[in-house]
This record gives C-alpha cells, structure tokens and sequence, in this order.
C-alpha cells in the first residue's frame, strides 16, 4: 500500500464508520474466499464495497448461507436471509466451517470485545467468567475459526485501553489473527504481535499509544491513505442515507 | 415414526409435549426463522427447568430467561443482533446465576451433535487451540494416534431430547422444506431423540414429489407438526416476510408487564394454531 | 407365525425365488423402518412386497434416497435412482448410514457370501485375503450396520456347507445378525446363535441340518407357512413375467 | 477458487489435469451417475498408476483395471450389480496382486472422508466391532475419554486428490446440481483437494439464482467442468437415461480389443467434449 508521505496529509472528514468498512475492505485480496458472519454489519458493508470498489474478482460468502451474492437492499442483520439474495447456491453453516478448519477460508471477520498484543480475542466476558461483570455474547466462530481460517481479521468501534488490552479477561480464540482495525488505528501482525500498519489522519502514533493498552512495533506506520473515490462511491452506494453509519455511532474520540 | 400417520397438531398440543426440565435444540439462527410462536407457548404453558441448545440464540433465548423458563443453556454466541447488541434478560440471568450456561463456540456445539447424529461418544473438531473453552469445559485433546503429529480436540456428544424447527412448509405427511440456508436445522434434526416442526403453511405432498431433493427432513424424522402462519415473528421467514424490528424494539422495553404485552401481541392466538 | 400342522403340507410349487423374497418380507414390522441397499434385488422386492401385501405402514428407505417410493417399474439393479420415485425426500448416503449408527435404523438387510452360526458374514474373500482364491465384493454396509442396526437380516440364494460355514474365511462383519433366509430354511439368532425357525414344505429338518455347515437348534421349527393370497398376488405383480425369478436362478437343490 | 472465470473446458483437457499416480475420488455409485466419460478417456490418455477412492465402484475399476490404469483402490463394496454380479478385471486384477486394495465399509471410507473435509485427521465411526477389518486396515479402537464406556474405532483421514462428480446440470460459473439421489458426491466434493466436474448438460445461471437450495456444489468449490452429454452411459443418469444394459453386457465379453472396441463405443467422441 503506497503511502501519502507523512504531514502532508488533509482530509478532515475520514468518519470513523468510513474508516473501518474501508481498511476492513482493504484485507480482502484477488480471487480469494472471504467470509462475514453473524453481528458483523461493518464486515458485510467492507466485503460488499469490495465486491464494487476493487477491480478484481473474490468468493464472498457469508452467514446467511450466501454465495456472491446481489442483496436487493443491505439488511440491518449480517445473517439476514437477504445476504443469499442473487445467490446462485445456498452454503450453510456446516459447511462453511468445514471449509474453514480444512483449511480452504482464505479471510475471515471475526468479532471481538477485547484484543491483545498477540492477536488473541475475548468475547465471552468482562470480570471472572463464573461471575462476570458483563456476559458478552460468547465463542461464536473464533474459538475455532481464527485458528483454522488462512487470515481473520477483526475490528473494534471503541479504540481505549479497555478494549485493546494488555491482558484479556477471557482467552475466547486465540491463533490466526492477521489485522485489526479501530476507528483511529489499522494494526497487522508481525511476528507472532500485532504492529501498527497505519493510523487515522486526523489522529497520530502517539494517540494510538495513549490509547492502546498493549505495547506494539511501528516501524513503517504512517497516516493511513484516504478512500479512493472508487470506495467512497461504493459505501455511498451502500449506505445513501447514512443509516448505517449514524445506527453504528462510531466516534474517533 | 411411520409414514402417513396424521402428525399435524395444534401449537399448544405440540409444546405440550415438552416436559420442564426437557434439553430443546432450536433452530434458525439469530432472529431468523427461528419457531418462536413455539417458544411463546412453551411460556404460556408455563414451562420450567428447560435446557436451550443452540448456535445463535437470541430472541428465543432472551424470551425464555425474562418468563423464568430456562436453568440451562448451551450455546455459541447469543445477541438480539440488529442493532440491538446484547440479549439483556439472558445476559442478567447469567450474571445473576439464575441460569447455567456451557460456553461453545458455533463449532464446537455443531460437533457435539454430529456426534449424536452419528452414534459416536465425541466427535473431534478442528481449531480450539490456545482458548480457555476446553479447560472451562472439560473438553479433552489427543494425539493423533495416527503419527500425523497433529493434536486435536474431542467434543463430547451433545443429543438434545427435543429439537424444533420451524419451516416454510410441510407435507401433510410431516415432510420439511426450507427456502434460503438451513442455518444448523440439519443436523438439529439429526441428532434429537424427537423431532417437532413449526411451519407457515401446508404445501401439496405432489409439490414434494416433484422436488423431493428440497426436502430438508423427511416425514419418518418428524414426530409432530403445527402450521403457525408467521411462527417465526418478531423475526424473520426468507423469503416470505423480514424482521419486526419495532415488535423487537417494543420487546426490549422493561415494562411492569411487558412480557405479557409482548406475548399477547404475536400473531399466534390461543386457536390459530389448530390445522 | 402360526404352522400348518407337520407333514400335512403339500405345495409342490413354491419357488426358491418366491421362497427367499417372502421370507424376508415376513422380517418386516408395522411402524419400523426398513433398509434395502446395493445388490439387494431380493430385499428390494421383500420390501416392495411388503408395501403391497400387508396391512401395516412401515417406512421403506433405500440406496438409491427413496423413502416410500412409488416406482413405475421395479428396476434391476437394487441401487438404481428408480426407487426414488415418488419420493417426497432424497434421504441420501450420508444420513441413512448416519440414521443406522445413531440406533434408529429398524431393520436393515444385509447381503453376505458366507455366514457363521453366530451370525456373523464374509462378503470379503474366499481363501485368505491377502493371496484370496476369489475375490468377493467386500465391506460394503455389513461392518457397520450389521452391529448397529436394531435388526439385521441377510440371505443366500445356496445354501450348502461352503455358504453356511463353522469358520468364515474372513469376518466382515459381526453383530446383531438377526435373521437369515436360505432357498430351504429360515433362520433367527437365539441366545446368540442362529436357530432354524422354519423350513421350506418340499425340505426337511434333515436336509436343512445335512446341507448347513454349523449347529443350529431348531426347537419349535416346522414347515415355513406358505405364501398368503396376498403375499403370492403382491410377488406376481412385481414379476409378472417371471423376469426376476428367472433371472436370480435359485434352484432348492 | 475465483468466482464468474470461465471453467468450462473439453473433457480430454480435463482428463489430462490428473497425472500419474494421483488418487481420484470418483462420484456415483455401481451404474449410477458416475463420471464414466472421465474414466474413458484417462484410458485413452494412457493414465497409470492410479488410486481410485469410492464406496461402491463397479464399471468404473472394472475398466481401469482392464486397462491396467490402476494401482491402488479404496473401496467399501466392488460388483458390476445390476444381474452382472462380480467385477471381472477388477477381480483379476486383486487376486494376482495387479492392484492393492485398501477393503472398506462404506461407512469407514465415508468417516475418512469426512475427517478430511473437517480438517481433522480422524473421524470416530460406529459399529466395526467384531470385524477382521480393523485389523487388516490398522484401525485404532479409544475409549470414549467422557466416560461412557463406549470404544469407537477412528478412521484416518483420507484425502483425494482429485474428486470427479457426473451431474445433471452446471451453471456457466460451474454450479453443480444434481437430481435423485446425490450418492456420496457432497462429501467427496468436499474432501478432496481439487473438484472436476462432468455434466450432461449446461443450465441457465438464472435457474440457479430462483433455487439456489438445489445447488449440491458451489462455483468456488469446482476447479473445472466438462460438458459431456451422456456422460454416465453406459450407466443412468436420472431422470435423463436409464443403465444400457445391452452395453455392459458386450463390455463383459472377455475379446481381443475388447476394451477398444468398448471405447469407441462411447457416445463422447474425440470431439464431443468441447462446449
């Protein structure tokens, strides 16, 4: 990815929802198997402006059993029937998880409520399992698909030091993490530990430290290169009204 | 079950059939096609003690917390979804230890029953490595006894007493047929000791004859069937009707008799349901 | 089964063809569910028998996923899609094999080239198997639906010292082998072992102990019933013109 | 695999993607919709060395053995069914050690099968007790670890190289359906490394997209797709033609140049194959 050369850059308007639909879409890669599951709205927007933004072909499946599909409108649920709309085959959950730990997913989005330096995810809770604070939702796809799926890939809206932490309340998947985005940072791994890969324009290196609870490599990091007009067109196409991003309210700060 | 046998009954004789403390595979996932006038009337019986088993939970699992129904529960990832984020009855009673639940991942529930399905004690499942699952859970890894170096989990079989699915339509004859994906109902069907149906409608037993390769669950698997027109609200039924987000919306709040609004407002009456 | 008292029958005519196919009709039972698989002609018409003959609904599966077919014409091969037709579901490979090693499987019936007096078949080699003096089709269903099914049963279109044997040749398959139908006998596990329960009219107790290779006991056994009007009409419309009778070639003796 | 390339390609291009030695999983069962056109011409290209991987094979190792194009087999059950009883050259071929047979029950290879396509590098599967199998085949008994006293064999993953289903129709994309029974082609297309397909015919995509539940392989699954009309003679194809028995029959007669006058029989010509 060629970077604009630091300092340079201006652009005041990069939403925070832009920012993570976008650098999500960017993980995906040509003629390549990308999957989107349940709770995952922002990953179905990102494969859905790749599938009109990049001028290559990929497999996009998803949750609702969905092959390539052409939804007739975007559906506020990421397992929503729509999501099979156009579909010339239906592939359900047995089989996309087969698919998955034999080895054959080539990019999966997975969500997460913690993350930590080595890529791990917690889902589960927030305080002792057996009494928790918060019950999240649970294991869901990671526990076997971040380790199985070739690079999964998960974000987060809220970028503080409670959701990127140094140690996880609960390891829920640990494994196959290749990239992160929150709405102020882009991070991938390197060497078994995730590293900066890029930040917000509007924000910097050391806003992404202050906020990241985790130490982290950043050699090579720089603002992150704006949409191209190809992928605003494409989200704006997929969100006219903005729905989507005034319901996720994603903030940078 | 033998062919033929009359098995369509009325919602409330089928959720009859299911005693307190019953172990329930539901199916659809989420707030899709998920047999949630069957649930409803699970609460309005009065029904106790129940164990949920499900990938997806959310809106059926939610419900069944708020009325006091369920002591167990195995499930994947639970949500309203939408967005509508956490399912906030099922996450208090949780907290609170007002029920017990086995954490799995989707995967790991699905092996547990393909091992029912198949008649084997456990059923390996890939990936798992490096979470804490396995040590909550118990679940054990072995070697591959056949030198490939590889270790993998074993998940022990999971069989459901009841599983219940609801469909577009069935046969007369208790024959299921699902449009759009299947979510987990295939297997849910596989590996319950009975079989419960839920459907929209009856289609002609000749339409199942001309595509019989659509037929999800033949008749001989189903033990009972209800026709409950819009079963599946406030959620989905691809492709004959989408979510009711604002009956989702109106669910959520956390009104003195709230439940009862909620219930009262299904599309399934007390005699809808009678075939 | 109620017998005709002994040696008062006279039926010259019944055929070691109609013989075998009866028999493994009368295996059947209201209610239950019933298996036919590959190379299975003679099953194949018991069931097909049995849909006609008896007035008790059972559920008839088969290789070919048909459940309660209703074919046009009764193919010759016992695997032919055929017997699909009429079907309202295609209930394939996978899910009956499933549906017999989850224990729900009734009756499931079984080909074998040899038989032990425990029940046990050899459809894997004549001679030893690594140098075998004939090549047999092998596993196929036997080794696991044999022991898994709730009964299985299996015939033999000779039965003679080399078919119904002391020792196998080789062990297919082991288990719950509950019935056997040879051109001259019928045979049902007792306390572990194959006993005879009946004989065909023009055989004897002393044939059928002569031509068998194992001990059997055969308390209670007598003459098989013969073929009821209706049993006898149901065969006669599956065959009308004798082609299957012709072409099995069973001879008693 | 990509999605929309252009995957149609002749069948003798198709053919000669599989080399020497590979392992090939092939669709069907006995007479019945297998890729019989495919294994003709892996004759004609003088392929050697082959592993041939199937539950129930008959005509199509019977014509690789005659043609002396096989080395190894995995098989659950071996016959030319129908009224023709044993696999003649197939037999032969085991009996004077031309080939090394891996003897299976069906359910044994499926269980390998289904190891592979979940990744894993065992599969439990029921029943087997009491059976020389095991013992011939190495097959590792455990004791379920959960305490429920059962022992179930394990059988090792088996993983094809390639899988070769015959269906009814393809989408231009390389969509598979197939009608009546799918045999055991979904677990071989999902076993194997690399998917071929033979159809009788092309349909619209546009049938597809209105039933895509009908669709027993997706596009991305299948590397390659020759349309072969007939392409299961001289077995069935339901519901478009029924086992040529008169076919088989002059097959078996045991001539000089038998096998080639066999060959040149075949509907698919030198030509047929290009779509």
């Amino acid at each position: 990815m060629r970077l604009p050369k630091a300092g340079m850059w201006r652009m005041p308007d990069w939403s925070a929802f832009s920012y993570i639909v976008t650098n999500l879409a960017r993980f995906i890669r040509p003629h390549e198997i990308t999957f989107s599951g349940v709770n995952s709205a922002l990953p179905m927007l990102a494969c859905l402006l790749a599938k009109r933004a990049y001028p290559f072909d990929f497999t996009y499946i998803n949750v609702a059993g969905g092959v390539d599909p052409t939804p007739s409108k975007v559906p506020i649920s990421s397992s929503d029937p729509l999501l099979a709309e156009g579909s010339r085959a239906i592939f359900a959950n047995e089989d996309f998880y087969d698919l998955c730990t034999r080895g054959k997913m080539d990019l999966c989005f997975l969500g997460a409520a913690q993350i930590d330096g080595l890529g791990r995810t917690n889902v589960s809770c927030i305080g002792d399992w057996h009494s928790p604070k918060v019950r999240l939702p649970g294991g869901g796809g990671g526990a076997v698909m971040l380790p199985t799926a070739r690079r999964a890939v998960t974000w987060r809206t809220e970028h503080s030091l409670r959701t990127l932490v140094e140690t996880l309340d609960f390891v829920t998947a640990a494994g196959g993490m290749h990239g992160v985005v929150t709405p102020i940072a882009v991070f991938t791994k390197r060497e078994g530990r995730l590293a900066l890969a890029s930040w917000h324009p509007e924000a910097s290196l050391d806003e992404v430290r202050r906020r990241t609870g985790f130490d982290f490599e950043a050699d090579g990091a720089g603002p992150t290169p704006p949409p191209t007009q190809l992928e605003a067109n494409a989200l704006a196409t997929l969100d006219p009204e903005g729905q989507f991003q005034r319901d996720a309210a994603i903030r940078l700060r | 079950m033998s062919a033929g046998t009359a098995k369509i009954i009325p919602l409330q004789e089928l959720a009859a059939r299911v005693v307190d403390g019953s172990s329930l595979a539901v199916g659809g996932s989420f707030l899709h096609r998920g047999p949630f006038a069957f649930i409803r009337e699970l609460i309005r019986q009065g029904r106790k003690n129940l164990e949920l088993v499900k990938q997806s939970p959310g809106y059926d699992i939610d419900l069944l917390c708020r009325a006091g129904a369920l002591a167990r529960a195995r499930a994947g990832i639970v949500a309203m979804e939408g967005n509508f984020g956490l399912a906030p009855w099922y996450r208090r009673a949780v907290e609170t230890g007002q029920i017990r639940l086995e954490e799995h991942a989707c995967a790991t529930l699905t092996a547990g029953l393909r091992a029912a399905a198949a008649g084997v004690p456990f059923m390996p499942c890939g990936g798992i490595h490096g979470s804490d699952l396995p040590a909550l859970n118990g679940w054990r890894a072995i070697l591959d006894p056949y030198g490939s170096g590889q270790t993998v989990y074993l998940i022990p079989r999971i069989a459901p007493e009841f599983a219940v699915i609801h469909a577009n339509e069935v046969s007369e004859e208790g024959d299921v047929r699902v449009y759009g994906t299947s979510h987990w109902d295939r297997i849910l069907s596989r590996s319950a000791a009975r079989v419960f149906v839920t459907a929209d409608r009856i289609a002609p037993s000749a339409s199942f004859r001309v595509q019989p390769e659509l037929t999800l669950i033949p008749h001989f698997l189903v033990e009972a069937v209800s026709i409950v027109p819009n079963g599946a609200w406030p959620g989905s039924c691809w492709p004959s009707y989408e979510v009711d987000y604002a009956a989702i919306e109106a669910y959520l709040v956390d009104a003195r008799d709230g439940l009862q609004a909620h219930l009262d407002a299904a599309p399934e009456g007390r005699n809808v349901a009678h075939a």
